[in-house]
């Protein structure tokens, strides 16, 4: 796996601190005056388990933004996506998903859910849930939606039109829980992304599209 | 850990004890009316009480428009028929039908899941509570009835009244988590399906009203009580 | 819904907590907050208690099941399978119960559950109901009663429901009122055509057939028209596990039907030919001598001597002027002299009742001449008048009216008399066609013929209705307390159809018109008709209470009954649990407990063992076990006062005085309860000598004895079956002969050629090209479960008729098509289902579904009523009206429809 | 996994009458708590030959026999059938007069998709009087091999090493159904209100109380047999390896699955002239494409096993029909219950 270089413009992301409240809808201002970030997703994982990787032809543009108000943080998520998937009512339908991956104890993680000693902390949304899920992973196959109530902190806004899903997720900065990574300003986090396409294209699972370790520097 | 996140509890006091009035004033109006409590429907007597308490609830105000529009058809309604006629159409409408009523107010029979497992998901709340189905002078309902459930959540808001009073917070949390549960398993999934069905099947305009009021109070209740849910999940997280 | 109090006290205080349909519990309140409810709610398998009840389906099932219930809620049941076993070698009776039983709480707390009483506010069937008060609804039935008693006599007030054997007190509940205030007590088991007269005829029994797990003793089984796997589900095992030790199994049906799936042969016979294969098989195993000549010499009237001149049997006031008309000649071989035959009814009482021959060597053939007080007549057996009678039933031919091959034929015949034991299992399949009781009688002269009747796993069983009551001597005290001379019955079947005005379609196939019988019989006081004088004075019934049956939905000659019978009646009283067709045409509904609500006795002959229902949880809403409305009814008619002087037809009178009805229904108080009236049948039955309702609650039990109507004792460790007494004590049956009696030499038997039984085809009177064939499903009792969710889902969901696929594309239609099935009686929708299970030439459509489950009509509107003249015989023996033992039979497999394509609009 | 013991249940075809009390007891048991279960049937029994539930899933293939990325996920409505709804809420509108409108019509409405789990109940092929048909009850195999568990990404599916029971945890399953395609048999249900994938459970809270499950317990035509691999005594040991004539549904689809089928006998044909044959009328060929011993058995050494299997059980019957006594047979009728469960 290729070392990380700082200066890739495209994957480094800035957390801009706004002074008061900021509401979850996508025309607060805070939007507006905060510059967004394109980032790439074209590492194909492949269907039958993640254990095959390949550099598939496929790239998947996520616009992110990503502000602070010194208490909350908000992740501002944009990407195409023609036909919205969010019901799963029968065996052949699965709906829209998304992620976002940041080492939970150390510095970095393995991108494939981390390891046992280096577990990963993943916001998980999926366009049928009522609200995305704080996800502790310890490796492939081990994810599981942290049970403490402290961690079910995690709000949202999703909404599709024309072509285009729009998901802002916030949760505080800092956390009681030890299920989830506490976010200080003026520090560095690696974070990674995943995409998954609902409908006929049935993405899920260890079947997804993810991004390589961005780095997001919270002001 | 202070408490000051709580609004100051004598004002929402009245709040809860409204709205548990309203909880038995529409349980009241679905119950199978006596002669007396027609009287009550056709005098406009019940309506003022209903009103009157909607107007003191900020989150369903709104719903005393549905006076002006609705209010004077079905008051004009009831002064056509006598009681015979009005509790045939009832019972055609709640009670019998070939093979079954259009709208049998029992939750069992608007959720696609067996009718004995609903029973046994009310009956655990009830028993939670200590309560379970009134056997005295005869009276022998089901636990999935419309009523049987409002009068639940008639039972909850009075508690919640009266923690409130009493400044115990650690009950209160308890009484709304309990409403928004209930609201959010039973009454929420089933209100609105009896109403749509109501309303677009049978003409008898005093229901139909007292439907729809019904089943907006109780989306509008599940805002307001996850609403007043809020700052106890924020009290937990603090550093 | 439920009563309240005014607006006053309960709404006028805004702060207090008023609550009315929730309570508090002694429990004290947890400590909060509530979050430990969750985890209760998920542990599924945790239930409170269990009870015990037995279904009362009129399916013969009576199977015990226990029911777990949590919260009060009844909400899972599993067959108790605790049935004790009769022998080690006998399959056990467990697990007993079927698909249908396993959901019957979809009923219990179903949509269609009733909850008060209803009176009627628009027409009949439109469905437009007043709620009122148990006392209301009482007032206005008592006083209807009491007007129409005064008005139009007590006989214009009829009572219809089926059976005892299912639920005993409930149905008793009832007849003891009727029995009070004189009304009109209906049979049911001739009604829906599930009697079969060949029994009453040949044996003089009702029915009397072999207990399930004797067909485990059989060598050889031919099931004739009893589609043992689909409708006898509790049971069927005992015929796979007898195939297995080698049981030769032929199955002979039209279709071939879930129960041919397991014979080892199936011959197709064509629809209503059935006594023509048997008269065919009985010509070859007479000519080829495999008939047990020692055996019909003593049990049978073969050898009973017949004079040539009338046909009529050599009676001893023929021979000696006044003496008994009820003696009969045996031709002896030794003296060479007929000799009177011991056992026939005219020596009942003397210690010549008996079959024993002692030295008389009795010939079967052979002509002879006897000196009659009006000279000398020639005589010869019965038996060589059959063998006479049976060499029209040559193979070729019988196999050009069957559509079997006639080697086939001769094979059956051989193997089934020289398989022993052997027997035919009989059923709906054949019982339910125009000449029923001939297919019935050969069945029994096959049996007879090879000496299997009276032997454990040979003979003859019929398996439809649950007719049989092990517990009658009590269940009759219980329903008839002034006794049951006192008690007017009425066979539905002529009731239904004179009042209905119905026109009979077969008087041609007699040399008079169906109404010159009826008139006969009538006038004889063979067949009593109320209201005494209908034929004459025209006068109608006024009065009919259904209970714990659907009268209306399975009634033959439906569309004819709606037009004509239902206006007559001034008020249709129905008492049931559910909604049903026949509650759509009432005036007034009693909603009634069910089977988990309250105690009652459930019997049957599939097996033989008790065991009740019980109250597991309460009557629900505002529901009354049948045997405390029953009860509510006579307070109501007390209060009237009123009291009239009543004569039966028989000329004897009894004064009626209803001021003291209530202690005449409780017998002074101490019948109150359902239990204390279960106690009552219990002590009073000698099957149940001994037992409690709680001791049978705890554990089914066998019966220790069988009453006088019955033809065997019941003998611990070993498996019930008919005519022991008869074959192992020689005792006489009740026929006129004392025997198994095949000839029949009443003057309208002999006018009509029946004298003997013969094959007559089935009635062709609709001209329509396809047999209309009801047969019992697996996933219905009647009309019970026809209309349930989950059944339904495991079917096609809506009324479907089947096609043989050549049927199908000779009016290009595919599967799954609507259709209109029609003929002059009525029209039906439905949907299409091709199979070559199916012969060419019938449509099948099973049997029950409501009348609100078709677009148009009911699965009974092709149907009529078509009666037999000679079933309306009376004064014969034998033949003689008696409730549910002898009358005519409703029958409808004689319809023929067509079918086409439905065109909505 | 270390399986100690393993449960082994066998159905006899020659006993199953068609009726669904097994079908009726699991969904009114396990299978009736919520919407999302309520086109589930652990427990079905299907008309062979026939479509079978869910449609025609002898074709659908599974994670041992087929292409793993084309195995299709059937959908409810056309797969397994809607489980109608019977809201025949029609008021009576009509004040009197013609008869009242039709009430008891299914929704959605049955002729627009001709398929539920039970659509060709009894019809069966051939042209008649030679037409065929037998009912088949499957419930899950437990596999030795389970094609489920290997599907799963989550190792959400797991096998109880004390009875070899194949469950889903509820907890760890995240509803991306890869069992649901990995099992040939298509025993495996989702639950779309629940979002996680549901299948039979063997009853286990039963089976840990020594009790039978209720597919077994509550069937009326008591034809089935449960028991432990290892219990040589059993009687499904002896009537899948001592007797051999229990044989497995499919085994071609490499799962081991641990469910025998005693095949079906049935009654001869009739020839043209319509004289009896001696030949049954299902025919051979059909059973041996259904039922064998093992994997790699093919398809003539099916043909001979059942041949083998219909000799012994007629030789049995002769045995005991001329007053001999047979082990078989004795197995075969289980006079009482604890001949049939023996856990």
């Amino acid at each position: 796996m290729p070392d990380h270089d700082l200066s890739g413009s495209s994957r480094a992301i800035t957390a801009v601190y706004i002074q008061g409240p900021v509401t979850l809808a996508p025309l607060d201002p805070a939007w507006i005056q905060t510059p967004e970030t394109v980032i790439t997703l074209s590492r194909r994982i492949h269907e039958t388990g993640a254990k095959m990787v390949d550099m598939g032809n496929e790239n998947r543009r996520i616009k992110v933004k990503v502000v602070h108000n010194g208490t909350d943080i908000f992740f501002f998520y944009q990407w195409d996506e023609s036909t919205p998937n969010v019901t799963v009512n029968d065996y052949s339908l699965f709906a829209d998903a998304f992620a976002m991956e940041i080492p939970l104890i150390t510095e970095v993680s393995p991108i494939w859910m981390g390891a046992k000693d280096k577990p990963v902390n993943i916001i998980y949304w999926r366009a049928d849930l009522a609200r995305p899920e704080n996800i502790v992973g310890g490796g492939i196959g081990t994810t599981q939606i942290s049970s403490d109530t402290e961690s079910q902190n995690i709000r949202h806004y999703q909404n599709w039109a024309n072509g285009v899903w729009t998901v802002i997720i916030t949760r505080p900065m800092t956390t009681a829980s030890h299920n989830q990574v506490s976010f200080v300003r003026s520090a560095t986090y690696r974070l990674a992304l995943a995409n998954w396409k609902g409908g006929s294209d049935a993405e899920r699972g260890g079947n997804k599209i993810i991004s390589d370790w961005l780095y997001l520097f919270i002001k | 850990m202070n408490n000051v996140f709580l609004t100051p509890l004598s004002a929402n006091h009245t709040e809860s004890i409204n709205r548990s009035y309203l909880y038995k004033l529409l349980s009241f109006g679905f119950r199978y009316p006596t002669s007396e409590t027609f009287k009550t429907f056709q005098n406009g007597e019940f309506f003022v009480r209903l009103w009157d308490t909607i107007s003191l609830l900020p989150h369903v105000k709104f719903m005393k428009t549905e006076q002006a529009e609705q209010g004077k058809n079905v008051q004009n309604d009831l002064g056509k028929s006598t009681y015979e006629d009005f509790v045939v159409k009832l019972i055609q409408t709640f009670d019998i039908g070939i093979p079954e009523p259009p709208c049998p107010p029992y939750e069992g029979f608007y959720r696609s899941k067996s009718r004995t497992a609903v029973m046994l998901e009310v009956t655990e709340f009830y028993r939670h509570f200590g309560l379970a189905m009134s056997k005295r002078d005869g009276k022998r309902e089901l636990p999935d009835h419309l009523c049987v459930e409002l009068e639940f959540l008639h039972f909850l808001a009075f508690k919640e009244s009266q923690t409130r009073i009493d400044k115990d917070s650690k009950s209160l949390e308890g009484y709304l988590l309990a409403q928004k549960d209930f609201l959010n398993r039973h009454p929420a999934q089933w209100v609105p399906k009896f109403c749509d069905s109501l309303c677009n099947r049978v003409d008898i305009p005093f229901y139909n009203l007292l439907a729809r009021v019904t089943a907006m109070f109780i989306t509008h209740e599940l805002e307001l009580i996850t609403s007043h849910i809020k700052p106890f999940l924020k009290k937990n997280e603090g550093p | 819904m439920m009563e309240n109090k005014s607006i006053e006290n309960d709404l006028s205080d805004k702060n207090t907590l008023t609550l009315d349909l929730l309570e508090h519990v002694t429990e004290p309140i947890g400590k909060y907050p509530y979050r430990g409810w969750e985890t209760a709610y998920r542990e599924q398998w945790k239930y409170d208690y269990t009870g015990r009840t037995t279904h009362s389906v009129n399916c013969a099932g009576s199977c015990t099941w226990k029911v777990y219930v949590k919260n009060n809620i009844a909400f899972k049941e599993e067959q108790y399978a605790d049935y004790p076993d009769i022998n080690p070698i006998l399959p056990t009776y467990n697990p007993r119960g079927c698909q249908k039983g396993a959901n019957y709480k979809e009923y219990v707390y179903g949509p269609q559950r009733l909850k008060y009483p209803l009176m009627r506010v628009g027409a009949r069937g439109e469905g437009k109901w007043k709620r009122i008060s148990w006392e209301e609804a009482m007032r206005h039935i008592a006083n209807k009663i009491v007007n129409t008693i005064a008005t139009h006599g007590p006989d214009t007030i009829t009572f219809y429901s089926a059976n005892p054997a299912k639920f005993a007190i409930t149905y008793a509940g009832g007849l003891r009122l009727a029995n009070l205030i004189g009304g009109v007590v209906c049979s049911y088991y001739d009604w829906v055509s599930d009697l079969p007269p060949g029994e009453p005829m040949t044996w003089g029994v009702q029915t009397d057939s072999c207990e399930a797990a004797d067909w485990f003793h059989s060598k050889y089984i031919i099931v004739w028209g009893s589609n043992l796997l689909e409708t006898r589900i509790p049971d069927a095992h005992f015929l796979t596990e007898t195939r297995m030790r080698g049981t030769k199994i032929v199955a002979i049906f039209p279709e071939y039907n879930p129960t041919s799936i397991h014979a080892d042969i199936f011959i197709p016979v064509k629809p209503g030919t059935d006594s023509a294969l048997a008269l065919g098989m009985a010509n070859f195993i007479i000519n080829k001598g495999l008939y047990d000549e020692a055996y019909i010499k003593q049990y049978t009237d073969m050898p009973m001597l017949i004079r040539m001149d009338n046909g009529k049997f050599l009676r001893e006031s023929d021979m000696t002027s006044n003496s008994s008309q009820e003696k009969f000649y045996l031709w002896d071989q030794n003296t060479g002299k007929p000799v009177l035959a011991p056992g026939a009814q005219g020596f009942l009482g003397s210690q010549d009742w008996t079959l024993n021959l002692d030295s008389i060597k009795p010939a079967l053939e052979g002509i002879f001449t006897v000196h009659t007080n009006t000279g000398p007549v020639k005589v010869t057996p019965v038996f060589s008048l059959l063998k006479q009678k049976v060499a029209a039933y040559d193979l070729v031919t019988v196999s050009g009216i069957t559509g079997v091959e006639d080697c086939l034929i001769a094979r059956i015949a051989r193997e089934f008399a020289s398989t022993k034991p052997a027997r035919i299992i009989g059923g709906a399949g054949t019982n339910h066609y125009y000449h029923n009781d001939l297919t019935n009688r050969s069945h029994i002269l096959l049996a007879a013929l090879t000496g299997n009747v009276g032997i454990p796993g040979g003979g003859f069983d019929h398996y439809v209705g649950q007719e049989k009551i092990w517990c009658k001597e009590g269940t009759f005290d219980l329903a008839y307390p002034l006794g049951s001379t006192k008690q007017r019955f009425q066979p539905t079947t002529l009731w239904t159809f004179i009042h209905s005005h119905i026109m009979s379609d077969v008087d041609n196939l007699w040399p008079h018109p169906m109404i010159d019988y009826i008139r006969e019989s009538v006038h004889n006081g063979w067949m009593p008709l109320f209201p005494e004088g209908t034929l004459d004075s025209g006068k109608s019934p006024k009065i009919l209470f259904v209970w714990g049956s659907n009268f209306l939905n399975q009634a033959k000659g439906f569309e004819s009954i709606l037009a004509n019978l239902w206006p007559k009646l001034d008020l249709v009283v129905d008492i049931d649990y559910r909604m049903n067709t026949t509650g759509l045409y009432a005036d007034i509904i009693l909603p009634a407990a069910s089977m988990f609500e309250k105690w009652d006795i459930s019997t049957t002959d599939l097996h033989s063992y008790v065991s009740p229902f019980t109250p597991i949880i309460e009557p629900q809403m505002e529901s009354k076990t049948d045997w405390q409305i029953w009860q509510t009814l006579a307070r109501a008619l007390q209060e009237t006062k009123f009291s009239y002087h009543d004569t039966l037809p028989d000329g004897t009178p009894v004064y009626r005085d209803f001021s003291t009805l209530v202690n005449d229904f409780t017998a002074q108080g101490t019948l109150t309860s359902d239990k204390a009236a279960g106690q009552f049948i219990l002590d009073n039955s000698v099957g149940t000598r001994g037992m409690t309702m709680d001791g049978i609650n705890e554990k089914p039990r066998r019966f220790v004895a069988t009453g006088k109507e019955f033809t065997s004792d019941i003998k611990d460790g070993i498996a019930y079956y008919g005519l022991q007494r008869m074959y192992e004590l020689k005792q006489p049956l009740s026929t006129l002969t004392g025997r198994q009696q095949f000839y029949i030499d009443h003057p309208w038997f002999l006018e009509f050629g029946e004298e003997l039984p013969a094959y007559k085809p089935p009635v062709q009177e609709d001209k329509y090209p396809l047999r209309w064939i009801t047969p019992h499903s697996r996933w219905s009792i009647h009309s019970t479960w026809r209309d349930a969710k989950y059944q339904l889902r495991l079917q096609r969901g809506q009324p479907v008729v089947y096609l043989n696929p050549s049927e199908a594309t000779a009016r290009n239609l595919i599967d799954n098509d609507a259709l209109e099935i029609y003929n002059n009686y009525g029209k039906i929708l439905a949907h299409l289902c091709i199979s070559p299970r199916i012969p060419p030439g019938m449509a099948l459509m099973y049997h029950g579904w409501e009348y609100y489950s078709f677009r148009k009509g009911g699965f009974q509107s092709p149907t009529t009523i078509r009666i037999k003249p000679t079933q309306l015989v009376g004064g014969y023996g034998q033949l003689k009206f008696k409730a549910n033992y002898w009358g005519p039979t409703g029958n409808q497999k004689d319809t023929r429809v067509e079918v086409r394509k439905y065109k909505s609009g | 996994m270390a399986i100690m013991r393993q449960i082994q249940m066998v159905f006899d075809l020659n006993k199953c009458i068609g009726c669904h009390t097994c079908a009726m007891a699991c969904k009114t048991m396990w299978t009736d708590r919520d919407a999302g279960q309520m086109h589930m049937y652990w427990m079905n029994v299907e008309t062979r030959p026939g479509t079978g539930y869910p449609k025609d899933w002898e074709n659908l293939g599974g994670w041992f026999n087929a292409d793993r990325n084309t195995i299709p996920l059937p959908h409810i409505h056309e797969g397994y059938g809607t489980p109608w709804e019977y809201n025949y809420k029609e008021v009576l509108k009509t004040e009197g007069g013609d008869t009242p409108a039709p009430k008891l019509i299914p929704s959605p409405d049955p002729s627009e998709y001709p398929y539920a789990s039970n659509w060709d109940e009894d019809v069966g092929k051939g042209t008649f009087p030679n037409s065929y048909y037998f009912y088949l009850p499957r419930i899950c195999n437990h596999c030795t091999d389970p094609a489920c568990l290997e599907a799963c990404p989550r190792q959400a599916v797991y096998k109880r090493s004390e009875d070899g029971i194949v469950l889903i945890d509820p907890k760890r399953c995240r509803g991306y159904r890869y069992c649901v395609k990995g099992c040939p048999y298509k025993k495996v249900y989702y639950n779309p209100e629940e979002k996680i994938s549901q299948k039979c459970v063997f009853c286990y809270p039963r089976i840990e109380e020594r009790k039978g499950n209720f597919c077994s317990t509550q069937c009326a035509g008591r034809i089935s047999w449960i028991g432990y691999a290892d219990d040589t005594k059993s009687n499904i040991y002896k009537l899948i390896n001592t007797w051999k004539v229990a044989l497995r549904l499919h085994p071609e689809y490499k799962t081991e699955p641990n469910v025998f089928y005693i095949p079906p006998l049935s009654p001869p044909t009739y020839s043209f002239t319509s004289k009896l044959t001696d030949s049954p009328r299902i025919p051979i060929d059909m059973l041996a494409k259904m039922f064998g011993d093992t994997h790699d058995q093919n398809y003539d050494q099916r043909v001979t096993r059942i041949k083998q299997i219909f000799d012994i059980l007629q030789n049995e019957r002769n045995k005991v029909a001329s007053g001999g006594n047979s082990e078989l047979i004795d197995i075969l009728i289980s006079r009482s219950e604890a001949d049939r469960f023996q856990i």
